[in-house]
C-alpha cells in the first residue's frame, strides 16, 4: 500500500502531497523536512530507495522534481517506480510535455489525475489512456456547465436590459 | 529504466567541457576570460572542471588582473588534485610576485601560500623572503600571513629559512596593518608548536600597545587577543597595561571591546587596590551592556562570555539586571542565555521583579524556554534564602496550572529546595503528590521518588505511594530504578513494618537477579549486604545527615573558569570548555571526500 | 588561542552551498553543506538554532541575510565574536556593492564575489571590510576599467576608512542626532526595563583630510574645563566611536577628534539607563464574549510636553491568527487588521503631548479550530513613533569644528529626534 | 461556474507566494491571503467559494492552517453542480482527514452522491470515501460501495473495488460482504476492475481467514488462467510497457497467487506452470520486467514446495545481486533475506558480494547488507565476518556507526567460540564507537566477564590500557572503572596472567587515577559518575593504603546537585569513615548473574532482529 505520495523540487519546495494514512498537520511537514533532507542529498547513481521509519521510499527525480511514494517493507519497490513512471507519463500527456511550472499552477489538476491513478492507496487503473480518458470527460463536463452558466448570464443580462 | 526519462521536465545541457576546452584555447582574449569565467561559474555550482586545468592554467600569463585573480582561484581549488600539473604554475607564481604592482605581488604570494601542494612551497621560499621585505605595506601584511600558510603545511621549512625571525622583525614594522598580520601568524605559528617561539616580552607590549592605536580594527582584535597573554610583571605594569587598553572599550566594533575586557580581566588578576578594581568594574559594565545591542548573534556570543564574567566578578553587572529581560522578538538562543545569567545576578533586592519576569516566561510557548524559567525561579530560591518562600509560592501556582511539562520541571527543582533548606517547606509534599501520576519523565519521577523516601516519616501513605512504582520496576530507566531502590530502603529503615519489608524484597530482587545493570546490582547488594549484617549501621549510612546543597553547583570551578576567562570571545568561552575537547587537529590531512 | 575561519561559506535558503571560498583546505564544502542542511532539517524554525554550532571537530558560525546564509567552519578555538561580527560586515560590503545581497545578486556577481572574499579574508583572517575603500580597487563588471590597479593606500594606513584625493565643490556635513526610546512594561502595567539609546549619524561631503571635532555638552568635559553648567550637561553612560575617533585621546581629555569617512556613518552611539516616562502610554483591555467573538479597548495617552508633537505613530495590537472581519473605531488616526503579523495596527499621523485617543474593536473567530492548535505566542503591544526637535537626554552638539589644509569653510546641519526603539507592553 | 473560472486570481497568488524570497515574506503573504478568504467565507461568498477554496489547498499544502476553511468544502459538495462538487471533494481530501469530526457531516452527502444518476459524481465520492473515509463512515456507506461493485460501468466499479479496502481496513468484520461480489469481478475482462478486484481479494484473504479458504477454492485455478493469458497475450499498445503486457497486472496476479499457494500444497501445484513461464520468459533488461521477476521469485519462495522452481528463482537471485545496477542490487538483497530460510547454502554462496554491499557508498544498500549478514552469520564464518566489520567500523560514516555496532555486538553475543575471543571482539568496538552501543551491550559484556573468572585478571589489564587510549568513548570508561573497582586487586598485582599478555606495572595510586579522572572528566554523565564512586568504595577495601585519598575523592560529591550522586556520597563516606569493620563485606566480590538466565530474560525481551 502506498502510504502517501509527495512531489519536491530540488529547491526543497513541495509541490503535491497526497495522504493515504492518517497523519498529523505537524506529522506531515516533519515528514516532508525529513524526507527532503534524505532524498535531495542523495548521489545520481545511488539506487532510489531509502528506508525510513520501518518504510521504505521510493523515489525518482524528473529534471528538477522528486515524486516519492512511500511503501510498506514488503511491498514491490520495482513496481512502484513503474507507478511513479505511469503518473509521469499521464501527466505528460495530458499537459503536453508537463514542466515543473505547469504542476504548480494547475496543481488542482495534478490531483484530479493522480485521483484517477490512486485510491485507498492502490493502483486503480494500468491504462494511460483510460485515465486521459475519464479527465478529459470531466474536464469537458465543467467547460459545459461554465458555458451553460454564461450563456445564462447572458440571457438574464438580456432581459434585464 | 533511465534512458528514455530524462525527456520529462528536463533542459540538461550536454558537452559542456569540450565546448569551454575551446572557448579557453580561443585566440581572443575576451572569449578566455568569458570561458575562464563560465570555468569558474561550473566549479562553483560543484561540477567537476579539472579536467580543464592545463587549458586554463594556459590563460595565467595575462595582464588582465581580473582573469588572473579568476585563473588563480581555479588553482587553490583543484591544484591539490593535479599536483605534477601545478608545477606548471609555479613560473609565472615567481614572475608575479616581483611584479611593479603591488596588487599583483601580493595576489601572487597570497595565492601561492594558498596552493597546499609540497613541491609548490619550496618554490614559495625565495619570493616570499623578497616579499617580507617588500617596499609595500600591503605586500609586506600578505607575506606575513603566508608564513603561517607556510607554517601549516611544511613548519621545517620556514624554521630552516628563517621565516620565524622575518616575521619577528615585523613586529617592529612602521606600518599597523603589518605588525597586527605578523602577530596573528606567530599567535597561531605558536599555537601549533611545542617549542617556544613566540612570547611578549614587555618590549613587544610596547610597540603592540602604539600599533593597537593605529591598525583597522580586525587588527586590534589580532593583537589585543595575542596580548591577553602577556603576563604583568606586578601590579603597576598590570594597571599601566590597563590604562592603554581601557578607551577600546569604546569602540564600535564589539570584537574589539571583548577582546580588551578579556585583556583587562586578565591584568584585573595582578591589581589588588580595591579602588582600582572598583574603577574597573564601573567601565567595564556600560559597554558590556552596550554588546546587549548588537546583532543578535554577537549578543549570544556576549551573553555566554557575560555568563563567565559575571561569576569571577559579580559586581560589574550587579545593577543590570533589566537588560537582561527577555524581548518578544529576541531569538530564543538569546533568551535562553539572558535567562542563565538572570539567575546569577538575582539578588534580594531585585527578586520580585525577576520572578515576575519569569513567571511571564513560563507561560510562554517554547516548551523548552518554559522549562527553563521553571528551574529558573528553583535555582533563585535555592540561591536566595531569604525569597525562596516567595519563588515557592510562584512555583505552586504554576503547578496550578497544570501544564504537564512544568509540573514536572517544578518537581525537579524542589527536590533541590528541599535539600537547600530541610525542614522548612515540607508542608507542600502534599500539593506535590498530587501529580504522581501525570510524571512521565525520568528525573522528574526520580525527584518525586526521592522526595518521597527522604520524607516517608511524614507522608501517610509512603509505602502505597512507592509500591504504586514497583510493579513497573524493570521497565524504569536507570535513574528511576536507582531512586526507587533508595527509596524503599529508606522508608524500610524508618518503618520496619510488614509492607516495607515485603516491599524491600521486591526491590533487591529487582535490582540484583532481575537486571544487568551492573551499577544497579552493585548499589542493591551493597544494602542488601548492609541491612543483613548490621541494621543499625545501615541506619547510620543511609540516612546520615546531609550537607545543605548550595547554588555554587552552577559555577564553574575556579581553575576551568580561570581557562575560560583566558579564552573570553573565542570558541572556547562559548562552548564553555577547555579548547582541547572540542579541537581535534586534522592538519593539512583531509579525510577522503568523495564528489 | 590564536584561531581562524577554514572557509567561508555563502549558502542559499535551504543550506545549499551558492559560493564558498576555501581557505585552509580543512573543511570542504559537501561537509559543511551536508551539516547544515541537516541542520536546517532539524529545526523547523530557524530562530532556534544556536549561531555556533559544533559538529565532528568542526565549529559553524552563521548569520542570515534575506535568503542567504553566510557562514564560516572553523576547526581551532578562533574569535567567534570577531568572525560572527566579520560575517555582518560581509553583508554590508555585498550590500554596497550589489544595492541588496540575496541569492540572485550573489550568482550575478560571482566573480566580484570570489574576488571580495580573496580581499576580505586571508588564510581566515579578517583584513579590510571598508565597503568604500574596496570599491576603489575591486570593481563591478560596469564599471571594470583595464587600468591595472593598485591597492588604496588607506587599505593600509593608519586611517583605513578615507581615501586621499576627494573633492567636493560644497562642503557640508550633516548631523543627525537620533535617540531611540527602549521600552518594556509588564502585563502588570509596571515599567521593567526602559533606556535610550542615541546615535549620532553623520554625513560628510568634505573634501581631503578634513580634521573634525566635535563638541558636545559632556558633564565630564565640561566639568573638567571648569565650566559651571546648570541643567545643561548631560551624562553620557556608554559611548561607542566609529573607528575613525582617537579612543586615546577622548580617554584623555573628552575631546572627540577624528577624520571622518566619506559619506553616511555612525560617528558615536551612547546610552542613557536613566528611568524615563513612557512617552505615549497604551492600555488595552480584551473581553471574549464566546469562542467565536473578542473585543479588544485601547487607549492611547501622550506623555510629553504639549509644544511637542510625535509624528507617525503607529500602535500595533496582537490578535488571534485566525480572527476575521474586524470592526473598528477610533477617536483618531486609522486602524487596519494586518494579517501579515497578526495585528491590528493603529496609525495616528499626529499626536501632540498630553492627549488621549481611543480605540475600540471587535473580532469573529472561526468555529472550528486548528487542529493541534499550539498556544499562540503572546505578542506585547508594540508602539511606534517620532517626535521631531526632541531628545529625552537633552544632548546637545555646542560645535563641530572642521579643518582642512585647504582652509576651506563648511558649516554643520544639526537635526535632532527621537523615535520608538524596541517599545513593548505587555498584555494581560 | 467553473470552479477555477477566475483562475487569474489563483494564479495572481502562486506568482504572488512565489515571488517571495524569505520564509518570512511568504508567510506573510499568506497571512494576508487567509485574511481575505476568511472574510469572504464570513460574507458567505458564493461565487468565489471555489477560488477561494482553491487557493487554501494551495496555501494547505504550503503547511499553513486552513482549519477555517473545512466548512467550505462540505458547502460545495452539497451544491448540484459537478464543478462544485469536483472541487469540493479535492479540497475534503486535501483540508481533512479522518480524524475530524467536521467530516461527519459530509456522510449525508457523500450518500446522495453514491447514488447519483452522474456516473462521474458517483466517482467522485467513491474516491473521497475510499481516500479518507473513517471506520464511522465506513460502516454507514458499505452498502452503497457494495452495491457499486456491480454498477454498469466498469470505472465506477473499480473504484468501488478500491473504496471497498478502505472501507474492510476500517471495519474488518464486513469484509464477508464483499467476498461475493469480488470472485465474480475476479473474472472480467477490463483491466482496471481486475486489478483492483486482485487487490481487494487479496486484502480481504488478510482480514479473513474464511475468505482466503473460499478464494483458494473458488479462484485459483482462474487466476492461474488469467496470469498464463497475460504472459502470452499479443501486443496491446494501451497495456505495454517496454514490450511487457501490463506488468502492474501480472504483479497483482503473482502476489494474489502467492497469498492463495502458501500453506497449500494443491493450489501451489496450480501454479506451477505458470511460474516457471513467467521466471523464464520475462525480459529482464528493463524495470518492469525486473519487477515482475523480483514479485515472481518471492511468490515461488513463498508457496510450497517445488524444488525446480526454486533452482529458477536463486539463478535470478544470482543474476540480479551481480547487476551493475544499484535498485536491482538492493532488491536483490531483499530478496536473499527471504531465501535465506529456504536454501540458506545457496545465499551462503554469495557472502563475499554481500560483505562489500555492506561497505557500498549506497546507504540504503549498506543497511540492507547488514541486516542480511546478520542473518548469514554461523559458527563457521563468525570470526572472519566479525574482523571484515569491526574493520569497517573505523572507516564507516558517523550515521552508520550506531546501526553497524549494535549488529556486530548482537553478532558476537550470539555466535562468540569463546569468552576471550568475546571479550576482545567487544573492547575492540567499544574502543571504535563506544559513544555509540546501547546499554544493554555493555552491560551483556560485563555479565560475560564476570562469568568468565580466569579472563579477570587479563580483561582488567585490558581495559585499564583501553581506557588510556579510548578515554573519550563513555562505554569504555564504564566498562573499565566497573572492572577496576571490582578487579583493582588482580590489576595492581598481575594476577591470572595468560600467556599471550604482556605484563604492565600499575600501582594502586595508578588504578586510583583512572577513577579519579573519570569522575572529574567534564563529558562524564551522570551513571559514569555514580559508577566511579561505587568503584572507589570497592577500591577502598581492596586497596587499604589509599582509603584515606578515595575518602577525598568520594567527599567532593557531598554537596552534589545530582541526588544520586550525592546519596552515594554521603553513604560511602559514613561506610569508609565510620564503619570500616563492615566494608570490605559490602563490597567483596559481586554475586555473578547467571549467564544462562540472563540471555533467556535477554531473548525474552529481544523481538527476533531479523527485518526491523
Amino acid at each position: 500500500m502506498i502510504h502517501f505520495v509527495l512531489l519536491i523540487s530540488r529547491q526543497g519546495k513541495v509541490r503535491l502531497t497526497k495522504w493515504y494514512s492518517p497523519y498529523t498537520q505537524k506529522e506531515r511537514s516533519k515528514v516532508i523536512r525529513e524526507l527532503s533532507g534524505m532524498i535531495l542529498t542523495r548521489g545520481p547513481k545511488l539506487c532510489n530507495f531509502v528506508e525510513w521509519r520501518g518504510f521504505k521510499v521510493v523515489y525518482k527525480r524528473y529534471a528538477s522534481l522528486y515524486f516519492c511514494m512511500c511503501i510498506n517493507q514488503e511491498d514491490n519497490e520495482l513496481e512502484v517506480l513503474e507507478i511513479i513512471h505511469h503518473y509521469v507519463e499521464i501527466l505528460d500527456r495530458y499537459f503536453g510535455s508537463v514542466c515543473e511550472l505547469d504542476l504548480i499552477f494547475n496543481f488542482h489538476k495534478a490531483y484530479y489525475i493522480l485521483d484517477e491513478v490512486l485510491i485507498a492507496g492502490e493502483l486503480q487503473e494500468s491504462s494511460k489512456k483510460t485515465v486521459a480518458r475519464l479527465v478529459a470527460a470531466q474536464d469537458s463536463l465543467v467547460e459545459a456547465a461554465k458555458e451553460e452558466a454564461a450563456s445564462i448570464s447572458n440571457i438574464i443580462a438580456q432581459a434585464t436590459k | 529504466m533511465s534512458g528514455h526519462d530524462s525527456k520529462y521536465f528536463s533542459t540538461t545541457k550536454k558537452g559542456e567541457i569540450p565546448e569551454l576546452k575551446e572557448e579557453l584555447n580561443s585566440q581572443y582574449k575576451d572569449k578566455r576570460k568569458d570561458a575562464v569565467k563560465k570555468v569558474i561559474a561550473a566549479m562553483t555550482v560543484g561540477k567537476d572542471v579539472s579536467s580543464l586545468f592545463t587549458d586554463v592554467l594556459n590563460c595565467m600569463q595575462t595582464e588582465n588582473l581580473e582573469l588572473k585573480k579568476l585563473v588563480y582561484l581555479y588553482l587553490i581549488n583543484y591544484a591539490k588534485s593535479q599536483p605534477d600539473l601545478a608545477i606548471l604554475a609555479v613560473n609565472t607564481f615567481v614572475k608575479d610576485t616581483q611584479d611593479p604592482n603591488p596588487l599583483i605581488r601580493a595576489l601572487a604570494v597570497r595565492t601561492m601560500g594558498c596552493i597546499r601542494v609540497d613541491k609548490i612551497t619550496e618554490y614559495l621560499c625565495d619570493p616570499l623572503e623578497r616579499c617580507l621585505k617588500d617596499d609595500d605595506p600591503y605586500v609586506r601584511k600578505t607575506a606575513a600571513i603566508c608564513v603561517a600558510k607556510l607554517y601549516d603545511i611544511n613548519a621545517e621549512l620556514v624554521e630552516d629559512r628563517g621565516f620565524l625571525e622575518g616575521l619577528k622583525d615585523l613586529i617592529s614594522d612602521n606600518n599597523p596593518m603589518v605588525v597586527a598580520n605578523a602577530v596573528a601568524a606567530l599567535a597561531e605559528i605558536q599555537d601549533s608548536s611545542s617549542k617556544p617561539i613566540f612570547t611578549v616580552t614587555s618590549n613587544i607590549l610596547t610597540k603592540l600597545l602604539t600599533a593597537l592605536n593605529e591598525c583597522t580594527e580586525w587588527g586590534q582584535v589580532f593583537i589585543l587577543d595575542s596580548l591577553s597573554k602577556y603576563k604583568a610583571a606586578d601590579a603597576r605594569e598590570a594597571e599601566n597595561i590597563v590604562e592603554r587598553v581601557t578607551p577600546r572599550l569604546q569602540h564600535a566594533n564589539s570584537a574589539v571591546v571583548l577582546s580588551a575586557v578579556k585583556m583587562i580581566l586578565q591584568q584585573m588578576e595582578l591589581i589588588s587596590s580595591p579602588d582600582v578594581i572598583r574603577n574597573l568594574c564601573k567601565k567595564m559594565a556600560p559597554p558590556l551592556v552596550t554588546l546587549l545591542s548588537a546583532e543578535p548573534e554577537i549578543q549570544y556570543v556576549a551573553l555566554r562570555n557575560i555568563n563567565l564574567i559575571v561569576q569571577r566578578r559579580p559586581t560589574i553587572l550587579a545593577h543590570e539586571i533589566k537588560v537582561f529581560f527577555c524581548k518578544y522578538n529576541d531569538p530564543i538562543y538569546v533568551k535562553m542565555e539572558k535567562l542563565e545569567i538572570m539567575i546569577k545576578l538575582a539578588s534580594d533586592r531585585n527578586i520580585d521583579q525577576v520572578l515576575l519576569e519569569f513567571k511571564e516566561y513560563a507561560t510562554e510557548v517554547d516548551v523548552d524556554f518554559v522549562r527553563k524559567a521553571v528551574r529558573a525561579i528553583g535555582r533563585c530560591a535555592i540561591k536566595l534564602e531569604r525569597a525562596a518562600e516567595r519563588c515557592i509560592s510562584v512555583l505552586l501556582e504554576l503547578i496550578k496550572i497544570k501544564v504537564n511539562y512544568v509540573v514536572q520541571e517544578a518537581i525537579i527543582v524542589i527536590k533541590d529546595i528541599f535539600r537547600r533548606y530541610p525542614n522548612t517547606y515540607e508542608s507542600i509534599i502534599a500539593t506535590l503528590c498530587e501529580s504522581l501520576d501525570t510524571l512521565d519523565e525520568p528525573e522528574a519521577k526520580a525527584s518525586m521518588i526521592w522526595i518521597i523516601g527522604e520524607y516517608a516519616e511524614r507522608i501517610d501513605n509512603a509505602d502505597e505511594l512507592l509500591e504504586s512504582f514497583l510493579e513497573s520496576f524493570p521497565e524504569e530507566p536507570a535513574q528511576v530504578q536507582l531512586q526507587l531502590l533508595t527509596a524503599t530502603v529508606k522508608l524500610f529503615l524508618k518503618k520496619p513494618t510488614e509492607g516495607p519489608q515485603q516491599m524491600i524484597q521486591v526491590v533487591l530482587n529487582n535490582a540484583t537477579v532481575e537486571t544487568d545493570n551492573p551499577d544497579l546490582r552493585d548499589r542493591a547488594y551493597i544494602y542488601w549486604r548492609l541491612l543483613s549484617t548490621d541494621p543499625e549501621a545501615a541506619k547510620d549510612v543511609v540516612l546520615a545527615e546531609k550537607p545543605v546543597i548550595s547554588d555554587d553547583s552552577n559555577q564553574y570551578d575556579s581553575s576551568l573558569l580561570d581557562e575560560l576567562l583566558a579564552n573570553i570571545a573565542t570558541l572556547s568561552s562559548v562552548y564553555h570548555k577547555p579548547p582541547e575537547t572540542f579541537i581535534t587537529r586534522v592538519r593539512t590531512v583531509q579525510r577522503t571526500e568523495e564528489e | 588561542m590564536a584561531g581562524a575561519a577554514s572557509a567561508l561559506f555563502l549558502l542559499d535558503i535551504k543550506g545549499r552551498v551558492l559560493v564558498w571560498r576555501d581557505y585552509r583546505g580543512d573543511v570542504s564544502a559537501a561537509q559543511a553543506e551536508r551539516f547544515f542542511t541537516k541542520l536546517i532539517e532539524k529545526e523547523g524554525d530557524q530562530d532556534a538554532q544556536d549561531p555556533v554550532v559544533y559538529d565532528n571537530g568542526v565549529t559553524y558560525m552563521f548569520v542570515q541575510h534575506n535568503n542567504v546564509y553566510l557562514m564560516t567552519a572553523s576547526r581551532q578555538n578562533c574569535n567567534a565574536a570577531s568572525l560572527l561580527l566579520f560575517l555582518h560586515r560581509v553583508v554590508d560590503v555585498f550590500k554596497h556593492y550589489f544595492e541588496e545581497l540575496e541569492e540572485e545578486s550573489l550568482r550575478d556577481n560571482f566573480v566580484v564575489v570570489y574576488e571580495l572574499l580573496d580581499e576580505m579574508m586571508d588564510f581566515g583572517y579578517p583584513q579590510f571590510t571598508e565597503a568604500k575603500i574596496l570599491s576603489e580597487f575591486i570593481k563591478t563588471d560596469a564599471y571594470r576599467m583595464e587600468v591595472t590597479q593598485r591597492p588604496p593606500m588607506a587599505v593600509t594606513n593608519a586611517v583605513s576608512w578615507r581615501s586621499e584625493g576627494i573633492r567636493y565643490k560644497k562642503n557640508e556635513v550633516f548631523l543627525d542626532v537620533v535617540e531611540s526610546v527602549n521600552i518594556l512594561v509588564n502585563s502588570n502595567g509596571q515599567i521593567v526595563r526602559s533606556d535610550v539609546v542615541g546615535a549620532l549619524k553623520m554625513r560628510t561631503y568634505l573634501s581631503g583630510m578634513p580634521e573634525c571635532k566635535l563638541g558636545l555638552n559632556d558633564r565630564v568635559l565640561l566639568e573638567a574645563q571648569g565650566r559651571s553648567s546648570k541643567g545643561k550637561a548631560i551624562d553620557l553612560d556608554d559611548i561607542k566611536f566609529h573607528q575613525c575617533v582617537r579612543l586615546a585621546r577622548f580617554e584623555n581629555d573628552r575631546t572627540i577628534s577624528f577624520v571622518p569617512p566619506d559619506g553616511a556613518f555612525d560617528l558615536m552611539t551612547y546610552r542613557l539607563s536613566t528611568q524615563v516616562k513612557p512617552l505615549i502610554w497604551v492600555e488595552a483591555q480584551i473581553e471574549r464574549h464566546s469562542r467565536s467573538r473578542m473585543e479588544i479597548t485601547v487607549k492611547a495617552r501622550s506623555q510629553f510636553k504639549e509644544r511637542s508633537t510625535a509624528t507617525n505613530v503607529e500602535i500595533e495590537l496582537p490578535v488571534p491568527a485566525d480572527a476575521t472581519n474586524p470592526n473598528v473605531r477610533t477617536s483618531m488616526g486609522s486602524a487596519a487588521y494586518a494579517p501579515e503579523s497578526d495585528a491590528l495596527s493603529w496609525k495616528i499621523k499626529s499626536f501632540p503631548g498630553g492627549k488621549e485617543y481611543m480605540l475600540r474593536a471587535e473580532f469573529k473567530l472561526p468555529s472550528i479550530t486548528a487542529e493541534e492548535a499550539a498556544p499562540e505566542r503572546k505578542a506585547p503591544i508594540r508602539v511606534k513613533f517620532e517626535i521631531p526637535y526632541f531628545t529625552v537626554s537633552g544632548i546637545q552638539v555646542r560645535y563641530l569644528k572642521i579643518i582642512e589644509k585647504s582652509g576651506y569653510q563648511a558649516l554643520p546641519w544639526v537635526r535632532y529626534i527621537t523615535m520608538a526603539g524596541e517599545y513593548e507592553l505587555r498584555l494581560m | 461556474m467553473n470552479p477555477f473560472s477566475s483562475e487569474t486570481r489563483l494564479r495572481d497568488m502562486i506568482r504572488a507566494i512565489r515571488a517571495c524570497k524569505t520564509a518570512a515574506e511568504e508567510r506573510a503573504v499568506v497571512r494576508k491571503e487567509c485574511a481575505s478568504i476568511r472574510a469572504a467565507i464570513s460574507d458567505n461568498d458564493n461565487d468565489y467559494r471555489h477560488r477561494n477554496l482553491a487557493k487554501l489547498m494551495f496555501i494547505h499544502m504550503l503547511g499553513y492552517p486552513t482549519h477555517f476553511g473545512q466548512m467550505e468544502c462540505l458547502k460545495l459538495i452539497a451544491a448540484s453542480g459537478f464543478p462544485e462538487k469536483r472541487i469540493g471533494y479535492l479540497g475534503l481530501m486535501l483540508l481533512l482527514d479522518e480524524r475530524q469530526e467536521v467530516l461527519m457531516l459530509v456522510t449525508n452527502s457523500l450518500k446522495q452522491d453514491l447514488n447519483h444518476t452522474n456516473q462521474y459524481i458517483v466517482g467522485l465520492a467513491l474516491c473521497a470515501l475510499g481516500n479518507i473515509s473513517s471506520a464511522e463512515m465506513a460502516r454507514d456507506l458499505a452498502p452503497e460501495v457494495e452495491r457499486l461493485l456491480q454498477f454498469r460501468d466498469p470505472n465506477v466499479r473499480k473504484k468501488a473495488a478500491l473504496c471497498s479496502i478502505r472501507i474492510i481496513k476500517k471495519v474488518p468484520d464486513l469484509a464477508e460482504n464483499f467476498v461475493n461480489p469480488v470472485a465474480s469481478l475476479l473474472k472480467e475482462k477490463h483491466h482496471g476492475v481486475l486489478l483492483t478486484a486482485i487487490q481487494l481479494c487479496a486484502d480481504l484473504c488478510t482480514v479473513s481467514e474464511e475468505a482466503l479458504e473460499y478464494f483458494r477454492k473458488k479462484c485459483t485455478e482462474g487466476l492461474v488462467k488469467v496470469l498464463k493469458d497475460a504472459v502470452n497475450s499479443p501486443y496491446a499498445p494501451e497495456y505495454d510497457i517496454s514490450g511487457i503486457a501490463d506488468p502492474f497486472l501480472q504483479i497483482r496476479l503473482l502476489r494474489i497467487l502467492r497469498i492463495l499457494g502458501h500453506g497449500d500444497a494443491d493450489a501451489s501445484e496450480l501454479m506451477n506452470d505458470v511460474l516457471a513461464q513467467v521466471a523464464t520468459k520475462t525480459e529482464s533488461n528493463k524495470n518492469a520486467g525486473n519487477a515482475i521477476l523480483y514479485e515472481c521469485v518471492e511468490t515461488i519462495m513463498s508457496i510450497e514446495d517445488s524444488g525446480g522452481l526454486r533452482v529458477l528463482a536463486i539463478n535470478i537471485l544470482g543474476r540480479f545481486l551481480s547487476n551493475r545496477d544499484n535498485n536491482i542490487r538492493y532488491v536483490a538483497l531483499n530478496m536473499l533475506m527471504k531465501a535465506i530460510s529456504v536454501d540458506g547454502q545457496a545465499v551462503q554462496r554469495h557472502r563475499a558480494t554481500i560483505l562489500e554491499c555492506v561497505k557500498d557508498l549506497d546507504a540504503s544498500i549498506r543497511k540492507r547488507a547488514l541486516e542480511l549478514v546478520y542473518l548469514l552469520v554461523n559458527e563457521t564464518n563468525v570470526k572472519p565476518l566479525t574482523k571484515e566489520l569491526i574493520d569497517y567500523l573505523e572507516v564507516s560514516d558517523q550515521d552508520f556507526k550506531g546501526d553497524l555496532t549494535a549488529k556486530i555486538c548482537s553478532i558476537v553475543e550470539k555466535l562468540s567460540p569463546e569468552k576471550l575471543w568475546y571479550i576482545d571482539q567487544m573492547l575492540k568496538v567499544l574502543c571504535e564507537a563506544g559513544n555509540y552501543v546501547k546499554d544493554e551491550v555493555w552491560h551483556g559484556l560485563i555479565v560475560v566477564i564476570t562469568n568468565a573468572p580466569n579472563l579477570h585478571g587479563y580483561t582488567v589489564r585490558s581495559l585499564y590500557r583501553a581506557i588510556q587510549t579510548s578515554g573519550d568513548q563513555e562505554a569504555v570508561v564504564r566498562v573499565a572503572v566497573w572492572c577496576i573497582g571490582e578487579y583493582g586487586d588482580l590489576l595492581v598485582n598481575n594476577i591470572g596472567m595468560l600467556d599471550l599478555e604482556e605484563p604492565i606495572t600499575v600501582t594502586e595510586n595508578d588504578a586510583v587515577d583512572v577513577i579519579e579522572v573519570a569522575i572529574k572528566r567534564h563529558t562524564s554523565d551522570l551513571t559514569t559518575r555514580a559508577m566511579c564512586l561505587t568503584a572507589l568504595l570497592k577500591l577502598s577495601s581492596r586497596f587499604p593504603s589509599c582509603s584515606q585519598r578515595i575518602k577525598d575523592i568520594v567527599n567532593q560529591s557531598k554537596g552534589s546537585l545530582l541526588l544520586e550522586l550525592q546519596q552515594r556520597s554521603i553513604e560511602f563516606d559514613s561506610i569508609i569513615e565510620k564503619h570500616k569493620n563492615i566494608r570490605s563485606a559490602l563490597v567483596e566480590r559481586m554475586p555473578v548473574l547467571d549467564e544462562a538466565t540472563y540471555s533467556g530474560r535477554r531473548a525474552g525481551s529481544l523481538p527476533a532482529a531479523v527485518s526491523t
